[in-house]
């Protein structure tokens, strides 16, 4: 726990209509780390990062992003300030080409100025995308729809990356390949935080973590102090 | 040789229909909502270009120029003062309720447009209005064959723009998934507005043109309406060059079936082809599954 | 029971009308909004109990009009012409609705709407004859027997769309608008259950034309199968309340009455004041004047206890 | 009482289900596991008939159900529940359980009948409060709890449930593994799809696991979950320590 | 927001009906202000108004010793027959003593069948059709020229205004799929040997098409030298610019209601001159009244009459002229009072046969350099028939 921190939730409550479904959470994150959400389905994680980057309104509580309240902005304003989402699912533009995908990831106003070169990096980073330029997002695989959405939301250029399930129905082997870019994101100066129901590599691969549950945190700490806790992994680690 | 000529009328009819049908299905693929004034809004745009030819002599192909951002504004004003309030809805009490308004604006609407300028026929007839040009025994009227070329060229800067700039790209990625579009940095409302200005827009454009080759009165909105929501779902959403086609190809099919069985049935045919159309493949001609 | 209560007592009111006035007008009126109710109220059965929006509402109407009134006019006595009509639109109901329901959402809606089109066009072209009654028929003419039997008709499909709210198949048909997957995993039998809904529907929409053509002096056949009936239909009741069983009532009542004041008081500017009221009450009330009224009678009256969720532990 | 022979299905050229055959015996709960992706919510739909299998036959007690539509599955004794809830929003809580217990296999006699069963079925899986709250306003936990009451009202012989208990708490979970053993025990045959292991291995008397569409894996709990190769596909290769 | 729609709903509903003062006599009139006939309608409104101010302006009806003002009550049907139904009902409960009619004949005959039933006299111009008037409606009048005359006149007209030698033998009609396209079709093809015509073709079409050019490419190919049609103004607009398209030149080309607006030769320019009409009135006839009702309509809106304008006046003329001779406010003293009319008026003398069809002039305009002028019948104030047409490339 060194750098700054980078985003702050505070009591964090978020409903769907009338039903609630976080019930105050707060966390928080620092310059440069890597931070994993875990927690059964429907434990609120997804909610969470929703309302982080302003898809849903929160009921009550705080979102702090370097420093300023974000909480009832748009989400493109929040985008603007360098908080990028990869959404569970992906959410690609399946119509569009793989590159018109990255280009709209570019489309915030701090990272048009650079866009050729961001392309150019994120190209760089995922050689598989280059290949693919002109083919349509959704005939990819779907590793490399995965690969795209995390290209897609690095052409922000963002300060903070939310990842949404990114192994979701990926082969083991692009798990692992997934959770060896988050590090390398993360070793290039962008603080990540993954949200997880594979919470073995999640853990594996984190500084810090939190446990949600029931829409609240269950509990927090170094990464491999969690997984190596024994009612963390028969609960959510699933051993 | 007949035949021939008929394709050719059919065709240049069935243009006015794909024009009409791309605003309404920019419309409708963005925003979700069902703009059912958009005949009116095309009855706007006509009345737009027969004044400027009728108190200025402005040739109805410059109007255009006109026409097309004045219903640009008028779709402004329209998107904020009311469909903008049906953004929060979920979307089916969207698709309800612009329905709903739309039902209203176009009474509204008729009845302005009567007010305005009464309920006579209006249509354009310029100097060269009737020239013709020949290929062997068929005709082919200039203004007209212009009148689809400019509607070609419109669709072709819509294509452009939607496919090869920034806030076009907005667009597309809004309607694909407006939540995704939002994390990309994109307004959803102001994409929205954008969007039902451009579907507005068009219909100006298409206004024109009917101007051009038919005729404008207060009450042709319903009509253009239906004839539009037809080819929309005919060429399913997605692709605006599929939903020219599919309207002059149903223009085709209009004219086809006045020579064979007599102009009584013109459009049960186009109809009916809709219907096999739909039932073979429910996704439209050239929309995506 | 209160409901049914009221309901029996708006029943003999409306009964009583013509017996109390013998203004014409004022028949006329309560004739026109009892024959919309029906009309909305017989697409509301499909569309708000079952979810399957149909755009060609106009073709049953217009089916039923058709038949009822060449056979009223042939000699036939009305009850046979009206069932001749009833039974045409639901013969042609079943016969579109087979293929047309295995499509869903807004191919429905448009495959539905081009039929109609299609049988107006045709209609058009068959019959262009101007359909008018006799001055002979004219001096039979009254308007009671009208009234009543639009009463029996807006009666009738509220009755079943009550019943529809309130049954075994009305349950499942709601199962099947929430969720046709979910329906089916439970045992309902989708297909069969949206075609007895369409029926219905058709049924009483080929009523709804039969009473028309009983009460109407003159008309095109081609009239009848107007885009206009469906319009309509589905305008009254998203506007009243699509689902509801009142919805298409008030509705109606809302949609003739407000509309004929003020026709009858501007003569100009009736249909552009009509127009901004109705997109204002359209943008105020986005869920419909039933629940529009719900919320108004929760705010005079006691609100209804939300049930406690037990606290967790 | 259910076999499954040989059944395939793929989308648009990709493989979900390759040629899975499996049965399941009357009293049993059976375990369906894998990764994500892995064809097992597929398989459900295919059982349940909401898709149908291009090739292969499912059989109930020896009878071809292959081509029978879901409601006249439901109606011979199959109910499910769904992996992301569906319940019928706008209806009360009580009626979404009400109608099933209309149609399904044995049809209660009246609307009053069906509500009394449903308030009962509501109370056992811990509802009982919310019988006149619309569907839609539920937590996913509780509408968890209601697809297991609705899917019960159809008086299934063979219950599939899809990810039961994802989203429930520890305590909710041992409270509906509880449930579960009842279910079975009063004489329903359980199919469940699950992701907790310990729960799997707790509740489940044999599974059967998927990778990739195709069956790797049957038998007891313990011995396929120490299999080299259930560990590697489920657990992502490196197993812990 | 809410409470400020509800307001003014109420507010809306409260606004009082026009009420009836005393000592006047209501004439109810519904015509289509909105829709598809409410250009048409707008003229029969403007020569029902006028009309009504001009007879009040001279003081009202002379009814027995004393003179009536009439009121004019106008509700608009938005062209739909179910409308004008209940709107005239709504009439009869306001105290209208006569109805006025609106404009086409699906409005006209709803209408004429609630004046019979309601037994109040009916009025109304602007419908050919004359199938309405074989019903035995006894409240119906129409001093307004009906098929028969219409079709009978064209021939009479041709033969009148051509040498033998020029005239245009061969005829095709554009038969609109309607009541009165057949009605028209019919009694143009019965009627044209015994004049010396024959029917080439009669081509039938949906009214409103877009496209036209089948049934004008059969009648050129057929030879035609005249077309008979009777198109909406749409429809006649389509015809005229896929004629000149197809370069198909007929020597004399008669557009019945397409071409009687006034609006016609701003909508096709040069192209709409030569077609002929039969619009029941023209403004430059040589009737009494008829130039004081065109300055009124000139300081109006700038024109003279238009043409369905002169008939909707006459028959205000010819319903004060009968309440004034029934001697009271009774509806069928009225009515059997129109029935035996002969009278003046600025459609010319006006009697009525027993269907309730008017013995009235019939007469054909020509559109000549963008004005309509009167061709027929001769000297009356009109000028000659240019024919044959120019043909569309001289233009």
């Amino acid at each position: 726990m060194n750098g700054a921190p980078v985003l702050e939730l505070r009591d964090l409550q978020v409903a769907y209509g009338d039903q609630r479904v976080v019930w105050g959470v707060s966390l928080e994150v620092r310059d440069g780390e890597v931070v994993a959400v875990i927690g059964p389905n429907g434990a609120g994680k997804t909610t969470t990062l929703l309302a982080t980057a302003g898809l849903l309104r929160p009921l009550a509580g705080q979102v702090t992003f370097l420093g300023a309240r974000i909480d009832g902005l748009p989400p493109h304003t929040i985008v603007d300030r360098g908080l990028a989402l990869v959404p569970e699912g992906r959410r690609l533009f399946g119509a569009m080409t793989v590159r018109e995908n990255l280009l709209l990831g570019g489309y915030p106003a701090r990272a048009r100025r650079d866009r050729a070169a961001t392309l150019a990096e994120v190209m760089d980073l995922f050689p598989v995308l280059a290949a693919r330029a002109h083919q349509r997002a959704g005939t990819l695989s779907g590793g490399e729809q995965q690969m795209l959405a995390i290209g897609r939301a690095l052409m922000a250029r963002p300060r903070l990356l939310l990842l949404d399930e990114p192994s979701l129905g990926l082969a083991p082997r692009l798990v692992r390949r997934v959770f060896e870019l988050v590090r390398e994101i993360a070793a290039r100066g962008v603080t990540v935080v993954v949200v997880e129901q594979n919470a073995f590599q999640a853990l594996e691969h984190a500084d810090r973590a939190y446990v949600l549950s029931g829409g609240r945190v269950a509990a927090s700490g170094p990464a491999r102090e969690l997984l190596a806790r024994d009612e963390i992994r028969r609960t959510y680690v699933g051993l | 040789m007949i035949v021939l000529q008929n394709i050719v009328f059919g065709a240049l009819v069935g243009g006015l229909y794909g024009v009409a049908a791309v605003g309404l299905a920019l419309v409708f693929g963005v925003l979700k909502m069902l703009n059912v004034s958009h005949g009116e809004l095309i009855m706007l745009g006509g009345y737009a270009s027969f004044w400027l030819f009728s108190l200025w002599g402005l040739d109805p192909f410059l109007s255009l120029a006109a026409s097309g951002p004045a219903l640009f504004l008028v779709g402004a004003v329209l998107y904020l003062g009311l469909f903008s309030r049906l953004v929060p809805l979920h979307d089916e009490e969207k698709l309800k309720n612009s329905i709903l308004i739309g039902f209203g604006l176009a009474l509204i609407l008729q009845v302005l447009a009567i007010l305005a300028w009464t309920a006579d026929e209006r249509a354009i007839t310029t100097a060269y209005a009737g020239q013709v040009w020949r290929l062997g025994a068929v005709v082919v009227p200039l203004a007209r064959l212009a009148a689809l070329a400019v509607g070609f060229v419109a669709l072709g800067g819509l294509h452009l723009f939607l496919h090869r700039t920034d806030p076009g790209r907005a667009i597309r990625a809004t309607a694909e998934d407006w939540q995704a579009a939002a994390l990309m940095g994109i307004s959803v409302r102001r994409t929205y507005l954008c969007a039902f200005g451009l579907g507005s827009a068009l219909a100006g454009v298409s206004g024109t043109l009917v101007s051009i080759a038919d005729a404008v009165s207060p009450s042709i909105g319903l009509s253009w309406t239906l004839k539009a929501l037809i080819v929309v779902v005919l060429a399913g959403l997605g692709s605006i060059f599929g939903t020219f086609v599919a309207g002059v190809g149903l223009g085709i099919a209009e004219s086809l079936s006045a020579f064979f069985l007599g102009g009584v049935y013109r459009e049960v045919v186009g109809l009916a082809l809709f219907l096999i159309v739909l039932a073979v493949r429910p996704s439209g001609l050239f929309g995506r599954p | 029971m209160r409901g049914a209560a009221a309901a029996a007592l708006a029943l003999g009111l409306l009964a009583a009308v013509p017996v109390l006035t013998g203004r014409s007008a004022v028949l006329n009126w309560l004739f026109l909004v009892l024959l919309h109710a029906g009309i909305a109220q017989s697409w509301n059965l499909l569309a708000g109990f079952g979810g399957q929006v149909n755009l060609g509402h106009a073709a049953f109407f217009g089916l039923g009009a058709v038949v009822a009134r060449i056979l009223w006019l042939d000699g036939a006595a009305v009850p046979w012409a009206l069932f001749a009509g009833v039974a045409a639109a639901g013969a042609a109901g079943l016969l579109i609705g087979a293929p047309s329901l295995r499509l869903r959402g807004a191919y429905f809606a448009i495959g539905t709407l081009a039929l109609a089109e299609i049988l107006r066009i045709t209609f058009a072209n068959a019959m262009p004859e101007v359909s008018a009654l006799s001055a002979a028929q004219l001096g039979d003419y009254a308007l009671a027997p009208r009234y009543y039997l639009a009463l029996l008709l807006a009666a009738g499909t509220t009755t079943v769309a009550w019943g529809f709210s309130a049954s075994r198949f009305g349950l499942g048909l709601a199962a099947i608008r929430e969720d046709e997957d979910v329906a089916a995993a439970i045992g309902i039998p989708t297909f069969r259950q949206k075609l007895l809904a369409l029926l219905a529907s058709t049924v009483f929409a080929g009523l709804a034309g039969g009473v028309f053509a009983y009460y109407h002096l003159s008309f095109y056949p081609s009239f009848a199968f107007s885009p206009i009936w469906t319009f309509d239909a589905l305008i009254i009741t998203f506007l009243g309340g699509v689902g509801t069983v009142w919805g298409p009532v008030v509705g109606a009542a809302f949609f003739i009455l407000v509309r004929e004041a003020l026709a009858l008081r501007l003569a100009e500017l009736h249909l552009l004041i009509f127009g901004v009221l109705f997109v204002l009450v359209v943008v105020a009330f986005p869920g419909g004047l039933m629940q529009a009224g719900a919320a108004l009678g929760r705010r005079l009256g006691a609100p209804a206890r939300p049930a406690q969720r037990p606290q967790q532990g | 009482m259910l076999a499954v022979a040989g059944l395939c299905k793929a989308f648009g050229g990709v493989r979900a289900v390759w040629d899975v055959s499996f049965a399941v015996a009357p009293g049993e709960i059976l375990g369906l596991i894998g990764p994500n992706g892995s064809g097992k919510t597929t398989v459900f739909n295919l059982v349940a008939g909401a898709l149908a299998a291009d090739a292969g036959t499912i059989t109930l007690d020896g009878r071809s159900i292959t081509r029978l539509t879901p409601d006249r599955r439901n109606a011979l004794g199959i109910a499910r529940t769904y992996q992301h809830v569906r319940c019928l929003p706008h209806l009360s809580t009580t009626d979404n359980v009400a109608v099933a217990g209309l149609y399904g296999a044995r049809p209660a006699a009246s609307t009053g009948a069906a509500r009394r069963a449903a308030r009962a079925l509501l109370e056992r899986v811990g509802l009982g409060w919310a019988g006149g709250v619309p569907a839609g306003r539920l937590t996913v936990a509780e509408r968890k709890r209601l697809e297991v009451a609705r899917a019960l009202a159809t008086h299934p012989r063979l219950l599939l449930l899809d990810e039961p208990l994802a989203g429930l708490n520890p305590a909710e979970a041992a409270a509906a593994l509880d449930l579960f053993a009842r279910i079975r025990d009063e004489g329903t045959t359980l199919m469940i799809v699950e992701h907790n292991v310990g729960a799997v291995r707790s509740i489940c008397g044999r599974v059967v696991v998927l990778n990739s569409g195709e069956k790797i894996a049957e038998g007891a709990p313990e011995a396929v979950l120490a299999d080299a190769r259930v560990m590697e596909v489920y657990l992502g290769e490196r197993a812990p320590a | 927001m809410r409470r400020v729609v509800l307001v003014l709903c109420v507010a809306l509903l409260a606004l009082p009906a026009s009420a009836a003062t005393p000592q006047t006599i209501k004439l109810g009139a519904v015509v289509p202000l909105t829709g598809r006939y409410a250009a048409g309608g707008a003229q029969v409104r403007a020569g029902y108004e006028i009309a009504v101010e001009d007879i009040n302006a001279a003081g009202g009806v002379q009814v027995g010793g004393g003179r009536v003002r009439l009121e004019l009550q106008l509700l608009d049907d938005e062209s739909d027959p179910t409308k004008t139904v209940s709107r005239l009902e709504a009439l009869a409960q306001e105290g209208a003593t006569v109805y006025l009619g609106g404009f086409g004949s699906d409005l006209h005959a709803a209408a004429a069948a609630v004046a019979e039933k309601n037994r109040t006299p009916y009025c109304g111009v602007a419908f050919a059709l004359h199938a309405v008037h074989t019903r035995g409606f006894r409240y119906l009048f129409s001093p307004f020229p009906k098929s028969p005359d219409l079709t009978i006149e064209t021939y009479r007209f041709l033969n009148g205004s051509i040498p033998a030698d020029q005239r245009p033998r061969r005829v095709a009609i554009f038969q609109e799929r309607t009541d009165w396209g057949r009605e028209m079709g019919d009694i143009w093809t019965a009627r044209s040997a015994e004049n010396g015509y024959e029917v080439v073709l009669r081509a039938d079409y949906a009214p409103l098409s877009r496209d036209l050019s089948d049934i004008i490419l059969r009648a050129k190919a057929a030879g035609a030298e005249a077309v008979f049609s009777l198109p909406t103004p749409p429809d006649g607009i389509t015809l005229v610019r896929q004629m000149k398209e197809l370069d198909y030149n007929p020597k004399f080309i008669m557009m019945i209601r397409a071409a009687d607006a006034a609006t016609w030769p701003q909508a096709l320019g040069r192209d709409g001159d030569d077609v002929v009409l039969s619009p029941g009135w023209h403004h430059s006839i040589r009737f009494p009244g008829v130039a004081e009702l065109n300055a009124k309509h000139q300081q109006r809106f700038g024109r003279p009459a238009d043409v369905i304008t002169g008939p909707s006046y006459a028959c205000v003329q010819i319903v004060a002229n009968a309440i004034s001779r029934a001697g009271s406010a009774d509806r069928t003293a009225i009515r059997d009072a129109l029935a035996t009319t002969n009278m003046q008026t600025v459609v010319g003398p006006v009697r009525f046969r027993p269907d309730g069809t008017g013995m009235v002039t019939t007469m054909f305009v020509q559109w000549q350099s963008g004005r309509q002028v009167l061709v027929w019948p001769r000297n009356m104030g009109g000028t000659t028939l240019r024919y044959p047409a120019t043909p569309w490339r001289s233009r």
